[in-house]
């Protein structure tokens, strides 16, 4: 091994190849962003043709066998391939800046992650040109996914979800072991940020939710392709084990979607407010009390199955109990800008705007939780309005804010204010617009997943409103797609130094984009906001001051762009490698080949020995490799 | 609103035109738009009152935690908001202890408060009626209509009364459903009546109906699948025709009556033949030939859930089709044109599966277009009209 | 100072083995014996009728439950590992069986 | 909150040092427990269809004595495994290699076993279709026995990597973490020979 090995891994940084070979967590986080924006576009496209299905009466826009596929499409893509690689981008990206490391623990096992996937997304995706996308709703209850077995629709489905499953749990065991092991010197769990916080609950939700709906998922598969009899209720077999599986995970699963987002808002919020997070322990313990007591709740989406009063009303109470820790969040993010000096930046208007939809959304979950009224909501457009509030009100607002917040981390350009205050306004009307009427249809009788409704139930109007609303949430992310292009490809954006919001975390402490390495040297941490507080000390009355000039302040604008920027020598990263990536693809093609059996199993012969040899190529070659 | 809402007429719409159409006057009508009559919010029954009076409850709780969190967020927005020349700093407050556990205890507080009637109304809608006048109903749901057999009501010669997609009680009773499904999981919904309850193949799930008043004939309470069920879970609706007492048993006695089997040589025995060597692979009709001889033709099948056994056949019992307003699980309006219309292609109006029927195995996914001619179509039409 | 993620942090890992005392191939063959003692008698449970009902439920979750732990514990060093690993462990094991014993309970199947 | 920090900077600093552990260790053990609630599902499946024969062969069909014999064999793999973990740590490769090879053949005997019983079973009309039972049963039984397959497939590796002497502690593929996924597949065995064939009979 030699000592001279300088940061930069690769033959070359530049094309498509280094993509490919990249093991850097920033460029894996890039990745993940970016597939999840493309990702975002189609799902939101999906929508949109849902809603204008929708607009009025019996029309016919598009037939009950497209309208399902595309509901079924939208609700997918936008869970398992916007928001959480969206998700997964953000906390690949910063999870080691945040806690001063130089990579994630494991930065092959990350590349794979990312692969599979991709090429997940990429196979469920192949379904719409190889006989029909998946129609039997995201959940895929059986026995409706297993009644067709001569389509192989709901088998994209189930194998899609597993192996986009099998990412998940390795992308979350690396999160874990890096959250634990690499922490810098100094970097208490106390004194971790709160979105590294919510990170580490998230990939322990998955860790501990996934394999319940794997389990599933391949009995499913098993009940499809080998007649096996899991669901088959006229062989014994009970429809309502696989709820139970599904929403073991499915119910941690929204709390995975919408938790790095309250940890985005928790590091927006105090640096607009220009004061530190309110009550920081409580909101972390309240991240994790939710993640704990998240694994309690499932059945709440099955108050109307059958399952007898008892365990209704346990389970009933259960997910009201959610709402305390829930509760503190917010009255802890009410304390933040209490106070404060509030600055309505993009970035911050959108956190703003998280808090005040997620406590609609979220009080419209705690009247799912009372059961008698639930039997009224199941199943309708009240519910389809609570967690597009949750989700789209919630989570992605956050995650949209969290763009604009470490945009110029990533890219050393500020995105244009006026844009993303057009963006946001757009997006707040539109969202409320589409979403809001929903609440009044559904407690007004319209049943969710039905691709047309009759004249006369009064549901003509609201509906229309709903699409006009969906339209104008579409030209909102066209500003800021633009905003994006302009800034990042067309060079237009402010450039802006190492800090330009007068941050508190770690990550503003180095170059944007950072260097390969991300810390010239380790950090030591001193405190929770460690950044904030090198800047300034607090007075008598417990005012900020600011302390004479410290390096990394704001106004440096020296070394934008400049990723060899003081690099010393000797600090090696892992070599490129496209072991991962080739592993993936193996495990793809397998995949591909499971949904075609019985002929498949060539493709599958193919798949395995492919993925064998990533596999073992990957566990063999050294981490770092000469030159 | 006083519309003929069931009478909903299928109709093709021209795509482009009606979009338009349709946009400008949106924003005005949402805003006069009544509830309509699958809400859940004016309950016609004592129980989807229960529920609607926790609701109400519920509902008032939330606005207030809600007016209450809005204030305190657009107030410290307001007020705390950067202003110009001010240079100083905020007081850099790490948090209160006080207001955290205040914050806990509060919205205790609020939630034992709603956890309350929760449970009741729960124990109440789950419990099972008691006495005499209770009437049992076992409904089969199926992709994508609903069969409803009437245990209490038989024939003299034992046979139990059969309907399909629409559900006729009395007013003021006790109804209880008892339900599976011949398929997939769907749902039963009738929102002015009760919550909805999931029908589960190889389980069974039980719904009590309760309805305050008789609806008008031609104004049936509306009600739909609530749980997707496949292509066309759109089209799997319900009507509830509310009766008093006496209507009802008028009601109970014309269908337990049978029809009448065309003479042989008749006019109507060309379709009878045609019926009678096609339909009946999946429809159940009991009929009454010129001998006086009552016999039920078509399909025999019973599910058997939880040891209950429910009389089911594929296609719904057609023995008095005539005397129900709508076809295609309430989703079209009953009239000899439009029934020629579906038989002659029946997906040109439902979206259904009928190329991928398995009756051996049970799975029927739809009405199969048959291939008749016009005529033939015309001579089965004929003879329906008269099962009335 | 040098960082190589996947490499170097792995080192201290033989300091810390250093410090733990793991049992010697002698007791490691001791706690196989017991283990193959246990599973006979489990063996034997079923076949002895005075165990008949709950008595013989509970006998085989408790040598089970021996057998999973002195595995765990001592083969898998858990007993001697860092606490994190229990940690982690034993949040699957303990939510896995609280879990799915809710779902069989709702089932009536236990 | 500068008051907090500073303070105890050199105990922290001090602490955090040492704190540095094994990642992959740790990767693993949470992959373990992530395990824990993979079988736990299988279980509770086969749990609820236990007695869901759908007129079928159901536990009466299951040969104690066979499968108490392969048992054992799997739980004595665990003695070697450690065996061999005990002499990779000694760096004594000769013995590390033995008792490497004697952990994949003891394990290749399991699965052999497994395989005969499989065979003996859809003999006597237990198959994956033929009930709910049958379903749940192989698919508990045959995803633990792929988990041995994929164990005995890596240690047979080891035991040739470790000819050439490229056996390393710092790669994936290492005697610890090999051990600790080989014990944890005797272990769940433990648990499915209690639940799935003593409790059954
Ligand atoms: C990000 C995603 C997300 C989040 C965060 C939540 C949060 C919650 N959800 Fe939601 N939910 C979904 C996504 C989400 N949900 C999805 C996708 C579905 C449908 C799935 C499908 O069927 O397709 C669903 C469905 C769903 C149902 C099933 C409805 C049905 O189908 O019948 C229920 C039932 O209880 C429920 C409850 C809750 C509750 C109680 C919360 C709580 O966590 C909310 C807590 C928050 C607050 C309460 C607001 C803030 C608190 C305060 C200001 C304190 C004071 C408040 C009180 C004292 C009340 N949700
Ligand atoms: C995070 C999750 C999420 C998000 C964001 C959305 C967003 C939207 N959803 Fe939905 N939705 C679900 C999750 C989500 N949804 C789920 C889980 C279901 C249930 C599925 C099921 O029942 O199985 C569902 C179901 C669902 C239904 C019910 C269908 C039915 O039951 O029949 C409807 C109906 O109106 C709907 C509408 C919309 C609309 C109009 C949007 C809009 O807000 C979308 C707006 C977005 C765009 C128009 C794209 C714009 C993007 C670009 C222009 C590119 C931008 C570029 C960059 C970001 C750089 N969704
Ligand atoms: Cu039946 Cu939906
Ligand atoms: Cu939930």
């Amino acid at each position: 091994m030699t000592a001279q090995v300088q940061t930069i891994r690769s033959p070359g940084d530049r094309g498509v190849w280094a993509w490919i070979t990249t093991v850097d967590h920033k460029r894996i986080g890039l990745l993940y962003a970016v597939s999840a924006a493309a990702f975002f576009f189609i799902g939101g496209l999906e929508a949109l043709l849902v809603r204008t299905q929708l607009l009025g009466p019996n029309l016919e826009v598009l037939s009950a066998e497209a309208y399902n596929q595309l509901f079924t499409m939208h609700g997918l893509t936008m869970v398992f391939l916007v928001v959480m690689p969206i998700a997964a981008a953000f906390t690949n990206y910063f999870l080691p800046i945040l806690i001063g490391a130089r990579d994630v623990a494991f930065p092959r096992l990350n590349a794979f992650s990312y692969w599979l996937f991709i090429f997940s997304g990429l196979l469920i995706y192949s379904s719409f040109f190889l006989g029909g996308a998946p129609d039997g709703a995201w959940v895929g209850y059986a026995p409706l996914s297993t009644q067709l077995t001569e389509v192989v629709r709901m088998d994209f489905w189930t194998i899609g979800l597993s192996t986009l499953g099998i990412s998940s749990i390795a992308a979350s065991a690396n999160f874990i072991a890096t959250a634990f092991t690499m922490r810098a010197p100094g970097m208490t769990m106390l004194r971790m940020p709160v979105f590294a916080w919510m990170s580490l609950v998230v990939a322990f939700l998955l860790i501990f939710s996934l394999p319940s709906v794997a389990i599933g998922l391949f009995q499913l598969f098993l009940d499809r392709n080998f007649g096996a009899l899991f669901y088959a209720a006229d062989a014994g077999g009970d429809p309502l084990l696989w709820q139970h599986l599904f929403w073991i995970f499915g119910h941690p699963e929204v709390y995975v979607l919408v938790l790095p987002a309250m940890g985005i808002v928790s590091e927006v919020l105090p640096t607009f407010a220009r004061k530190p997070l309110f009550g920081y322990p409580f909101v972390v313990f309240s991240g994790a009390a939710i993640g704990f007591i998240g694994f309690g709740v499932w059945s709440h989406h099955m108050f109307t199955s059958g399952m007898g009063p008892i365990a209704e009303a346990g389970f009933g109470v259960a997910t009201m109990i959610i709402a305390v820790p829930t509760g503190v969040k917010i009255f802890n993010w009410i304390g933040t800008i209490w106070g404060g000096k509030i600055k309505f930046n993009t970035p911050m208007l959108f956190s703003l705007a998280f808090v005040a939809m997620f406590v609609i959304g979220g009080l419209s979950g705690v009247t799912h939780a009372v059961v008698p009224s639930d039997t009224q909501q199941h199943d309708t457009y009240y519910v389809v309005a609570h967690f597009h509030y949750v989700l789209f009100g919630g989570a992605v607002f956050g995650y949209v804010s969290g763009v604009y917040y470490w945009f110029p981390k990533w890219t050393g350009r500020k995105l244009n204010e006026t844009l993303g205050k057009i963006h946001f306004w757009l997006a707040l009307i539109g969202f409320n617009l589409t979403f809001g009427p929903m609440h009044v249809l559904g407690l007004n009788g319209m049943p969710r997943r039905t691709y047309r409704y009759p004249e006369g139930l009064g549901w003509a109007n609201w509906n229309a409103v709903a699409t006009i609303g969906a339209y104008t949430i579409l030209v909102a992310f066209l500003v800021f797609a633009w905003n994006i292009v302009r800034t990042h490809y067309l060079n237009k954006g402010e450039r802006v130094g190492n800090d330009p919001w007068d941050g508190r975390t770690l990550e503003w402490t180095i170059p944007s984009p950072p260097p390969v390495h991300n810390f010239d040297e380790t950090p030591i941490v001193h405190s929770l906001d460690d950044f904030w507080h090198q800047k300034y000390a607090e007075n008598e009355e417990g005012r900020a001051v600011r302390m004479p000039a410290v390096t990394g302040a704001a106004d440096d604008q020296g070394d934008i762009g400049r990723a060899d920027h003081g690099t010393p020598e000797g600090i090696h990263m892992p070599s490129p490698s496209y072991y991962p990536a080739l592993a993936s693809l193996g495990i793809a093609i397998t995949g591909g080949g499971l949904v075609y059996l019985p002929w498949g199993f060539a493709a599958i012969g193919v798949g395995v020995v492919v993925m064998l040899w990533g596999l073992f190529g990957w566990s063999l070659e050294p981490v770092t490799k000469e030159h | 609103m006083g519309e003929a809402i069931v009478r909903a007429r299928y109709q093709t719409t021209p795509r482009l035109g009606r979009l338009l159409r349709v946009v400008p006057v949106i924003l005005l009508l949402a805003a006069c738009s009544g509830s309509g009559p699958q809400t859940a919010l004016e309950p016609e029954g004592p129980i989807a009152r229960d529920i609607d009076g926790v609701w109400d409850l519920v509902l008032m709780l939330a606005t207030f935690v809600f007016v209450l969190v809005m204030g305190l967020l657009v107030w410290a927005m307001w007020r705390y908001r950067e202003r110009p020349g001010d240079e100083t700093e905020p007081k850099q407050l790490h948090g209160s202890s006080v207001i955290e556990v205040g914050g806990v205890v509060f919205s205790v507080v609020l939630l034992a408060f709603i956890s309350v009637p929760t449970v009741r109304g729960l124990l109440d809608i789950r419990a099972v009626p008691e006495g005499d006048d209770v009437l049992h109903i076992q409904v089969t749901g199926h992709q994508w209509w609903w069969e409803f057999e009437y245990v209490d009501e038989t024939a003299a010669d034992g046979r139990t009364l059969i309907t399909a997609n629409e559900l006729h009680i009395p007013e003021d009773v006790p109804v209880y459903l008892t339900m599976t499904s011949a398929d997939v999981i769907h749902s039963f919904w009738v929102p002015v009546l009760n919550g909805k309850r999931d029908v589960v193949p190889g389980r069974v799930t039980n719904l009590t109906l309760i309805a305050d008043n008789p609806t008008p004939p031609d104004e049936p309470i509306p009600g739909q699948c609530a749980e997707f069920c496949g292509l066309a879970h759109a089209d799997m609706r319900i009507k509830v025709h509310v009766h008093d007492a006496a209507g009802y048993a008028a009601w109970v006695d014309e269908q337990l009556l049978p029809s009448e089997q065309p003479a042989p040589e008749t006019a109507l025995d060309a379709g009878w033949q045609t019926f009678n060597t096609l339909c009946t692979a999946c429809h159940q009709v009991t009929l009454e030939d010129v001998e006086g001889e009552v016999t039920t033709h078509g399909p025999e099948r019973y599910i058997t859930s939880d040891d209950i056994e429910f009389r089911s056949s594929f296609g719904p019992n057609l023995t008095h089709l005539f005397s129900r307003d709508t076809f295609g699980s309430g989703t079209f309006t009953l009239d000899a044109d439009h029934l020629a219309e579906w038989i002659d292609n029946p997906e040109s109006l439902k979206p259904m599966w009928a190329d991928r029927n398995d009756l051996a195995n049970g799975r029927v996914l739809g009405m199969p277009d048959l291939g008749l001619s016009s005529a033939q179509i015309e001579e089965v039409v004929d003879l329906l009209e008269t099962w009335r | 100072m040098t960082t190589d993620t996947e490499e170097l942090v792995e080192a201290p890992a033989e300091h810390d083995a250093d410090h733990i005392k793991h049992p010697t191939p002698k007791q490691y063959w001791l706690i196989a014996l017991i283990l193959a003692v246990i599973t006979a008698f489990e063996i034997a449970v079923p076949s002895i009728s005075a165990f008949d009902g709950w008595l013989r439920v509970f006998l085989l979750f408790f040598l089970g439950g021996v057998k999973f732990a002195m595995v765990v514990a001592l083969f898998m060093h858990l007993k001697f590992d860092k606490p994190l690993y229990r940690a982690f462990f034993i949040i699957g094991l303990v939510g896995a069986i609280a879990m799915f014993v809710v779902v069989l309970l709702t089932f009536r199947a236990i | 909150m500068s008051d907090v920090a500073v303070t105890d900077l050199d105990h922290t600093e001090h602490a955090d040092h040492h704190d540095v552990k094994p990642v992959r260790k740790t990767a693993m053990w949470v992959f373990l427990g992530s395990e824990c609630v993979f079988f736990g599902a299988m279980i509770s499946t086969f749990l609820l269809y236990r007695n869901t024969t759908n007129g079928g062969p159901g536990s009466e069909i299951f040969d104690i004595p066979f499968t108490s014999a392969s048992s054992f064999v799997l739980l004595m793999s665990s003695l070697t495994m450690v065996l061999a973990h005990n002499a990779f740590e000694k760096s004594d490769m000769r013995q590390t290699r033995i008792w490497l090879s004697g952990t994949a053949l003891l394990g290749a005997t399991f699965l052999a076993g497994q395989i005969f019983e499989f065979t003996e079973f859809i003999d006597k009309g237990l198959t994956l279709p033929r009930s709910p039972f049958g379903s749940s049963f192989y698919m508990l039984t045959g995803f633990h026995g792929m988990h041995v397959a994929l164990g005995v497939i890596l240690l047979a590796a080891m035991a040739v990597l470790s000819l050439s002497g490229r056996l390393y502690d710092d790669r994936g593929l290492n005697v610890e973490l090999v051990g600790l996924y080989w014990h944890f597949v005797d272990i769940v065995w433990i648990v499915i020979f209690t639940v799935v064939y003593l409790l059954q009979i």
